[in-house]
């Protein structure tokens, strides 16, 4: 056990795998001697040699569609979009071949795709984003956002485990921000499972990635009016752990779902209207969103500010929801 | 490097020396027999309303396919498309498998999930296709990178259309396999149309597989209706690959000889063409070979043509008593369980 | 005026388009000599030469972003995919470039991407699919799905006046079973406005597409318990009409949201979310949902009527909300 | 079609034929100028704190980014890249607005919306690029269809790089390029890195030019460093697609003098190759060739160097003027209005 940070826990917890298992390999845009954009593979190459860290062409589709064939051979390939915004590129294999070749015919593929996304440093509109609601939506797919260190080992190693596409975000945001102890051996944190961050009474946040920590701000700061916030961490958006949070929500019986990326068609809507459906006799207020608003990620610091929902933003919106 | 233009195949001895017998010739035939006594049926089966959805076949291909397909190895693989039945019916899939497939029953290998030639057999060492094209270009490429990382002697076979050859994908796969000489044979069967466009509108090279050279590979252009001559290159291809000599684009050469789907009556074709190939029909062309080279006579003949139409036959009226699948199972398969890779596939 | 199917008032909309105004021009997979797949554009070549409709390499990024630079240009272009489902393969350049340019730079991006959509008639898994929610999700993008002729028309009118990415989704379903009466002249149908299908004062049904057609259908049964339902035809998805919705919803109290899409993540999400927290204190019930499973389009025609929302599936969800 | 490797530029004469007199040569001059000043300033910018996120320059590509844009009509259009700001700056975009940009000011051309080169001005032609490599080329080919449709004597010019010649939006726009003979000129700003991605990575052919061949036109190899030779070369292949002769892919070899962006030290760029281009800066040896061929004296170049320095220090003064976006606007601009289609780009 020690303290590492969020990229540091991603790192070591890939290395863990490369070494134990041989299927695993790491594929991508200067993972090589560069140690990629963001240095999580920094030595592996050396460790593992250029068979097993493999510095792709930049060709997004030649990645992942290579990732899905070796898979298929046995193999337990990991990708690196060099930022999230990239996978764009890969949307075509991802739904039509990754997320829909096991139902067709029964083959399954086994690929995680590791995606350093979020804003928050003025990345601007295309090195900001985070596009997991997008792929939640197409079945077959799942979405992995974890928050904190330990998360991010334990899921990563079950997103290698897993025997689907998975789609690991990373919040680059968090990267180097976000320290806490990790385990040093292997261990896996169940795909599906949510997390409460804080425990609470009154009103509940449902959110994921960076925004658990807006949240943690807000929750904090609704203190001093005496309300009681509970934060759930959902770590992974697809599946989702639609128990817990109503667990959560019939206990608080007000809630607030938060999210980085923006509103409308965000996977918050689905959380939102699956509470409305499934928790309705037990709603005290109507289930409020705070999400950036509909544009792309602006690239000036005072716009990205106005984008990316703020603990001010969480924090009014609990009010609003406390004084219902 | 220039491309190739693959002489035809002459003599028995010739295709001896690329690893034929006899009894491998006669496979060869019955396997392009089968190919097209499985397509002719189809159609009928959909024109009997029994086949949902549409309808493609590959007739014209026959040879392409099958010739490709007889040189792959045992542990080779491939992502055959919707011309290359023969590919298929080859590597040893049970035609009956095939009529439950294009009938949605719960036997076809997609279980009604996908229809037509949408399926594959992964035991087989198949991959099956997505209807994008060509998306399962890149996933032949990542069999070949699994290949080549576990250093293996196996070959991967990734086919595309002339028509496909012109989006994305084709290049992208193409370029990694050329950087990193992967074991991987690129087969483009070109058979002159995409849907109702012709190659000009399509490309603006000669030869398809001049495009090999742009990923610092060779390309071959062959007759695909020859099958003998499909399956000389495409051994030497695959064998060049197995030896760590990297990837070879085979431009196979044909018409489609009916319309896109079996709704399209192709009226955008000339008919003269269809005249000049229908005289070159691969399966007809083949027979003339057999009869002139390797002695095929009329008795023996009649006994494959018999020992086919009884395979047809048979898997027909077993493919009809397969049952529809359940719609209660529907979303069992959505996502895969550890259990499902314990599969060869993911050997 | 005169009664045209859907697909002929598609066809006919369009060639006025390509008559009255020289900047419009069509380009697409085999839409040309063959008149496209489902021969919309049948007879357009020879009225207006190879270079206004044009027989593009199989190629969707190619022809999308062929659209865009010559929209940039002051062209006015109508792209056909030969089926919705291809658009997979051009999502990059319509998420990264045609709807983010506008705001980026200012650059308006005017082009029409003709989308033959939908299943019902064992299509598959790639040749059935309803992609507009995962576009909706998209700043910058417009998303239209007409039911009728007349809205087609109208729709497509309005498509092509408007200075964004519009993707217009063409039911297959509908093309050559919907008939109507078509007004011969010019008309534009605003984007953004619902239409009220069938009125009714117990239950809202909130759809759009082919769905009109089954909630039509659903809402006739109920006449037999009683329940009057109104059926709204969103017409667009986005902008989607939140005030018609919310206008209905408050009238009947009851909501059912119905699309042919998958339900996680689908639009149907979003409407149900809204209503759900903006028209709170309205509900008598909660908001239901009933969409397709979260699964690939099934080929096989039994599994294809299990996946498809069935008016029997409506109806049950119609006789739930009216007994709630 | 082989691939064509351009000579160097050698006396006056030849410049003069290909159409530049001693003043052309002289706004080139300072064209490189600006350019370099302009990045070594938001160099010291970033440092600063001032500039947000991250910071690209194209150090030894300023040669081939003004070379081609000179080369261009008023009327044609572009999209260049990250590598090219010279290309802005020849077209006449006034620096301070690239300081504001930089900086993520209100009168930036994007007006702090987006960041870095990530801008144009529609009025002088120019298309904003974005991220995603090389998605602007499709956008490229598109202009040269409307020029094309409309019958216009007007050429695109669709830049990438050598590393993201990989992508699929390369092969599709050449290839639709190549198979309609579309007025645009492909320019590959081949810098020998893509990030820390050495070329033997990234593609397998000798010259990237060479994929030409593929698309059926033709592929010329030039000294990125000789902004007269690029000049050339880029008029020659713009008249001739204004001709209606078709595309030309134009290969510009240079070396990424800096890291990726500034974050980066380029340690995987062997020290030698840095010393051996820098002998060949882009600047340096116009300068010399000027002196030696079109008589420039130190006077002279004293001159232009102190009107750049101005030009430089007043763009600064006035971009730092200029205000911060309003947040309350941010909303504002997502959608396109009626209005907006007026404007010279939509002409
Ligand atoms: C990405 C994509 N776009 C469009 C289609 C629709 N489509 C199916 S087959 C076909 C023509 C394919 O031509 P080619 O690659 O030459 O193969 P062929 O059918 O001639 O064997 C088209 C356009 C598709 N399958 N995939
Ligand atoms: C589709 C895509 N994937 C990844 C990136 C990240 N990225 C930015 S620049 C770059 C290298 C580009 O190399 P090259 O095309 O040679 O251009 P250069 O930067 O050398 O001028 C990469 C990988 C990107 N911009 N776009
Ligand atoms: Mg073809
Ligand atoms: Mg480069």
């Amino acid at each position: 056990m020690a303290e590492k940070t969020y990229l540091q826990a991603i790192s070591d917890g890939l290395r863990q795998e490369l070494q134990r298992d041989d299927r695993v390999f790491v594929i991508g845009e200067d993972v090589g001697v560069y140690g990629g954009a963001f240095k999580v593979t920094l030595g592996f190459q050396e460790e593992f040699g250029p068979w097993r860290i493999i510095d792709s062409p930049l060709a997004e589709t030649a990645i992942l569609g290579a990732c899905s064939g070796a898979a298929m051979m046995g193999m337990r390939p990991v990708a690196e979009m060099q930022f999230a915004d990239f996978i764009s590129c890969g949307w075509d294999h991802l739904v039509t071949v990754a997320a829909k070749q096991r139902f067709r015919v029964g083959t399954p593929v086994p690929i995680v795709v590791r995606l350093p996304s979020g804003g928050g440093f003025s990345g601007g509109p295309f090195h900001s984003q985070n596009p997991e609601s997008s792929f939640a939506h197409i079945p077959g797919l799942k979405c992995v956002c974890p928050a904190t260190p330990e998360d991010a080992k334990g899921l990563l190693v079950a997103a290698i485990e897993d025997p689907n596409p998975v789609l690991f975000f990373e919040h680059k945001h968090l990267y180097r921000r976000i320290k806490g102890e990790v385990p040093d051996e292997r261990y896996v944190t169940p795909i599906g499972k949510a997390r409460t961050h804080r425990e609470g009474e009154d009103v509940t946040v449902i959110t994921w990635g960076a925004m658990v920590y807006t949240a943690d701000e807000a929750a904090k700061r609704l203190e001093a009016d005496d309300v009681s916030v509970e934060v759930i961490d959902l770590r992974t958006v697809m599946p989702w752990d639609k128990a817990a949070v109503l667990a959560s929500v019939r206990k608080c019986s007000k809630v607030l779902v938060l999210h980085e990326d923006t509103r409308t068609g965000g996977f918050g809507g689905e959380i939102a209207a699956t509470i409305a459906e499934e928790a309705f006799e037990d709603l005290d207020a109507p289930v409020k969103r705070v999400c950036a608003p509909d544009c792309p990620v602006p690239f000036s610091p005072v716009l990205e500010k106005a984008y990316i929902p703020q603990v001010d933003d969480v924090v009014k919106g609990l009010r609003e929801l406390a004084a219902y | 490097m220039a491309v190739r233009e693959a002489e035809p195949v002459g003599s028995f001895n010739e295709v001896r020396e690329a690893g034929l017998d006899r009894d491998d010739l006669l496979a060869i035939y019955r396997h392009l027999l089968v190919t097209r006594g499985i397509e002719e049926r189809g159609h009928i089966l959909y024109k009997q309303g029994k086949i949902p959805g549409s309808f493609y076949t590959g007739r014209g291909n026959e040879g392409a396919a099958v010739g490709v397909a007889t040189a792959m190895g045992p542990d080779d693989v491939g992502t055959p498309l919707h011309r290359d039945m023969g590919v298929h019916v080859t590597r040893g899939v049970e035609p009956w498998r095939i009529f439950a497939q294009y009938m949605g029953r719960e036997d076809g290998p997609t279980r009604g999930r996908d229809g037509n030639v949408h399926m594959a057999d992964a035991k087989l060492g198949m991959i099956a296709m997505v209807s994008h094209l060509p998306a399962m270009l890149p996933v032949a490429v990542g069999c070949a990178l699994a290949f080549r990382i576990r250093e293996e002697r196996r070959v991967a076979v990734g086919w595309f259309g002339e028509g496909s050859a012109a989006r994305g994908d084709a290049h992208e796969a193409m370029n990694l396999a050329g950087v990193r000489r992967l074991p991987v044979v690129f087969v483009c069967d070109n058979n002159q149309w995409a849907y109702s466009t012709p190659t000009h509108l399509g490309y603006a090279v000669e030869h398809l597989a001049d495009r090999a050279a742009a990923y610092g590979f060779e390309g071959v252009v062959v007759d695909g209706t020859d099958v003998l001559a499909v399956y000389r290159e495409a051994k030497a291809a695959i064998e060049k690959a197995r030896e760590g000599g990297g990837p070879t684009l085979l431009e196979l050469k044909t018409l489609r000889m009916e319309g896109h789907a079996v709704h399209d009556d192709a009226f955008y074709v000339p008919k003269e063409l269809f005249e000049e190939w229908a005289r070159r029909d691969p399966i007809e062309r083949f027979r003339t070979w057999l009869f002139e080279n390797a002695e095929l006579r009329g008795e023996e003949e009649d006994e494959i043509a018999a020992r086919v139409k009884k395979i047809l036959n048979d898997a027909l009226t077993r493919a009809e008593d397969s049952p529809q699948p359940d719609p209660a199972t529907l979303l069992e398969g959505v996502y895969a369980t550890p259990e499902d890779l314990d599969t060869p596939h993911h050997k």
